[in-house]
């Protein structure tokens, strides 16, 4: 069991040498783009375009999506949204390289898939409320706002994992 | 392996000590007597009457105009919608908000265009961009578009039209009704900057 | 044990890769050849002190009763030059004014207490020079007042009603508001602070001709 | 000299090739630090596993220090570097709501894009859960409204707000930095290995 443990770690970079390359490539990110990176944004992107497709009086007549709708630019013509793509692209390839390809649900042996699943799609929903009165995710606000030395990166990091500890003991059968 | 973690420890907080101990950087630099040369010399900072009256006439929003004589000279006289700072106010930091911006073309006038480029020049080597200054200042403004000289017969159409041009601004200046017909719009408008020095929209 | 030990030394090299960057962005950083030495408020009470402005009239006195200590400088092109310049000038074009020999000159005419006195054309020609050099630190740099334009006497009394000298090009040559006034001729001119709200008033006068009517 | 997009050194038209670029290689660390195991990110709050924080630290850390470098050296103008705007009331109870999802959810947007492109069908759904968390959201916005509006102050950055100078900041984050990856290092040392 426990060799089994170390072949699994050793397969992933060493978190400081990802600390590092996330880094630069965040600098690079700055340096080129002017911004950060991003991941939520996309999602509201996507959101967006497919409730304008769907019913765009709908949409237009939404307080929060019509910010975000304009004629000349489609919401899907978007830095993040092919951003987004890149991302599950990158991820591919590196899970194709380290054989981790698996269509399967992660869980604790404690709990069923179900309870799982269900989990998920609850932290998916809070976390999509979350980012957009957060006015970005982990990566977007936290991250990238942290790397700018924005406060708001600094509240959004705090506040994300102080709310996740406190909370940590409520949800442990989850995890361990 | 704890070696090497001390030691990359240690190259962080180098690093970090080293940018503390760095003499602090201002936060708009001072910009380089050689690109001040530079600009002067490829005089790249002036700004023609007629484009200044042209800009005027169609509401440019992007035109602000600065006029740098004293202020019992700009209420006396001044160019419409024109902002009057002193020369010897330029470097008040409460002007630091109005002309360290790069939205607009900041336009200096002065009499001649003496004061206009000192003031100019301060402006600019305090590191503010979009600066100009009119050319010939309101002497030449007076001299060219509200009582333009007729150019000879034998001049070209281009300075024919020039002078129709003219003609019609100044009667739009002095409250007349004139259309306007614009000069080539090409060359009519400033050196427009590539660089459009936008902040980007980011965010997750 | 080994393959846990590569990628650490990948670690190292990512780190070393960072560090190095920032070293050699310090080597090559661009160290500016110039630097404004006279702090800028400084600067611009000279230029309101107009202590280092000259006048045309103080220059021919200079040249024609052969003063030691002045030198003429000419920042015009060299083909202007040689049309026509004052007799002891030298030629500094002003694209070449902030050329190595020329610093090195201006270095040792200071040394030298020698007065400079800048002079284009006109007295905007030479503004720029002059306060590029002011502002380098050069305190013994003059502005000749009017240019050469004034100095060779081309335009002396154009204007001789006029009790300012003309060469004070940062005189208003018109009374403005009251020519404004005149050429208005009834129609609301545009005032200051008005924000250009186009006052449409039917043209009263000239109507044959639209060219000429109006101002 | 940088930004190049925002300064136009490179032309608008690449900005989405460059966005795919970098978005492919945010994926690809990402996954290979390890970020597509929600088991794995969760251990951050339990004890077991700390690559998280280690991998967000160090690059929070690597990044300030650059563009710090880089605003030095006169490469990039960091006051066109976009600085997300502090909503202070919005941006904490956003923050929470988001504590809780991740907690529950076990990814943050960005990884879960990672492990539902590796086939994680708990990742593919917790995706699927914020793209109806953003309906519900835009369609009860009038209730968040106040909030989401509420307490802007701009373009806000850490050290003005604490009043100290950048570098003097980011040195002391350093400084706090390196006994926390000591400290969790023991920790995880210390507590039980969790098989995922």
């Amino acid at each position: 069991m426990k060799s089994n443990q170390k072949e699994r770690s050793k397969k992933y970079f060493n978190p400081y040498f990802g600390g590092v390359l996330l880094g630069l490539l965040l600098l690079l990110t700055f340096y080129i783009t002017g911004r950060g990176l991003g991941a939520s944004g996309a999602v509201k992107s996507t959101v967006v375009a497919a409730v304008h497709t769907v019913t765009p009086d709908f949409a237009e007549q939404s307080h929060y999506l019509s910010k975000f709708i304009s004629d000349d630019n489609h919401p899907m013509n978007n830095w993040l949204v092919f951003e987004t793509l890149g991302i599950l692209a990158g991820a591919f390839l590196s899970g194709a390289l380290s054989g981790r390809l698996k269509l399967k649900v992660e869980h604790s042996p404690k709990i069923t898939s179900k309870r799982r699943l269900i989990f998920a799609a609850m932290g998916g929903l809070l976390f999509g409320i979350g980012s957009q009165l957060g006015r970005g995710c982990t990566s977007g606000a936290a991250l990238s706002g942290m790397a700018s030395l924005a406060t708001s990166g600094f509240i959004a990091m705090i506040t994300i994992f102080g709310t996740a500890f406190v909370f940590a003991y409520l949800f442990r059968k989850n995890w361990i | 392996m704890n070696l090497k973690y001390s030691l990359l420890a240690a190259i962080l907080v180098i690093l970090g000590f080293v940018l503390l101990i760095l003499p602090a950087k201002e936060q708009l630099p001072e910009t380089n007597p050689e690109v001040l040369q530079y600009e002067l010399n490829e005089v790249t900072h002036f700004i023609s009457t007629d484009k200044v009256a042209e800009r005027i006439i169609n509401q440019d929003p992007t035109l602000l105009l600065i006029d740098v004589r004293m202020a019992d000279d700009y209420l006396n006289y001044s160019l419409p919608g024109a902002e009057n700072i002193p020369l010897k106010e330029i470097l008040h930091p409460d002007w630091d908000d109005l002309l360290n911006q790069t939205d607009r073309d900041i336009v200096f006038y002065s009499n001649a265009d003496v004061y206009a480029e000192q003031a100019w020049m301060f402006a600019r080597r305090k590191g503010y961009k979009k600066l100009f200054v009119m050319q010939g200042g309101l002497n030449n403004w007076f001299a060219t578009i509200i009582q333009p000289t007729e150019p000879p017969e034998t001049s070209s159409t281009k300075e024919i039209e020039a002078y129709q041009f003219r003609k019609a601004a100044g009667i739009y200046f002095c409250g007349g009704q004139a259309i306007v017909s614009e000069v080539n719009p090409q060359d009519a408008l400033v050196i427009t900057r590539k660089n459009k020095k936008t902040k980007v929209e980011g965010g997750c | 044990m080994k393959d846990t030990n590569q990628r650490t030394n990948r670690l190292s090299i990512a780190a070393i890769f960072f560090v190095l960057v920032i070293i050699i962005g310090f080597i090559t950083l661009h160290k500016p050849e110039f630097e404004f030495k006279v702090p800028i408020d400084q600067a611009l009470d000279q230029v309101l002190s107009f202590e280092d402005e000259m006048t045309p009239e103080k220059a021919t006195d200079i040249v024609s009763n052969n003063m030691a200590g002045y030198q003429f400088v000419d920042v015009r092109n060299p083909y202007e030059f040689a049309k026509g310049h004052i007799e002891t000038a030298i030629n500094i074009s002003s694209k070449e004014l902030l050329a190595s020999d020329n610093v090195a000159l201006f270095d040792q005419m200071t040394k030298d207490s020698v007065r400079v006195i800048l002079y284009g054309y006109n007295q905007s020609e030479a503004n720029g020079s002059w306060m590029i050099l002011k502002q380098l630190g050069y305190k013994n740099v003059k502005i000749l007042l009017g240019g050469y334009e004034y100095y060779s006497g081309e335009k002396y009394n154009m204007f001789s009603e006029s009790e300012i000298p003309q060469y004070m090009v940062e005189q208003p040559k018109y009374n403005f508001a009251a020519l404004m006034e005149e050429l208005s001729d009834g129609n609301s001119a545009i005032k200051p602070g008005n924000n250009h709200t186009e006052v449409i008033i039917p043209e009263r006068k000239k109507k044959k001709s639209k060219v000429e009517g109006g101002c | 000299m940088g930004p190049l997009i925002p300064l136009g050194i490179i032309g608008s038209e690449w900005d989405l090739v460059i966005a795919i670029l970098i978005g492919f290689a945010f994926g690809f660390i990402l996954e290979s630090s390890g970020f597509s195991s929600s088991r794995k990110l969760a251990g951050v709050f339990y004890g077991y596993d700390f690559v998280v924080l280690k991998v967000f630290f160090t690059a929070a850390i690597v990044a300030m220090l650059g563009l710090l470098y880089f605003s030095y050296l006169g490469w990039i103008d960091i006051n066109l570097v976009f600085v997300n705007p502090t909503f202070i009331a919005s941006s904490i109870v956003g923050g929470i709501i988001m504590g809780v999802g991740f907690i529950s959810g076990g990814y943050c947007p960005g990884t879960s894009f990672c492990g539902a492109a590796i086939g994680k069908i708990d990742a593919m759904i917790f995706t699927a859960g914020m793209f109806i968390g953003i309906l519900v959201f835009s369609e009860a916005f009038p209730l968040f409204e106040s909030l989401y509006n509420s307490g802007n102050l701009g373009s806000l950055k850490i050290t003005e707000t604490l009043g100290i100078s950048a570098p003097l900041f980011v040195f002391v984050v350093i400084l706090v930095a390196i006994p926390l990856f000591y400290i969790v290092t023991r920790i995880e040392k210390k507590v039980k290995k969790v098989n995922y």
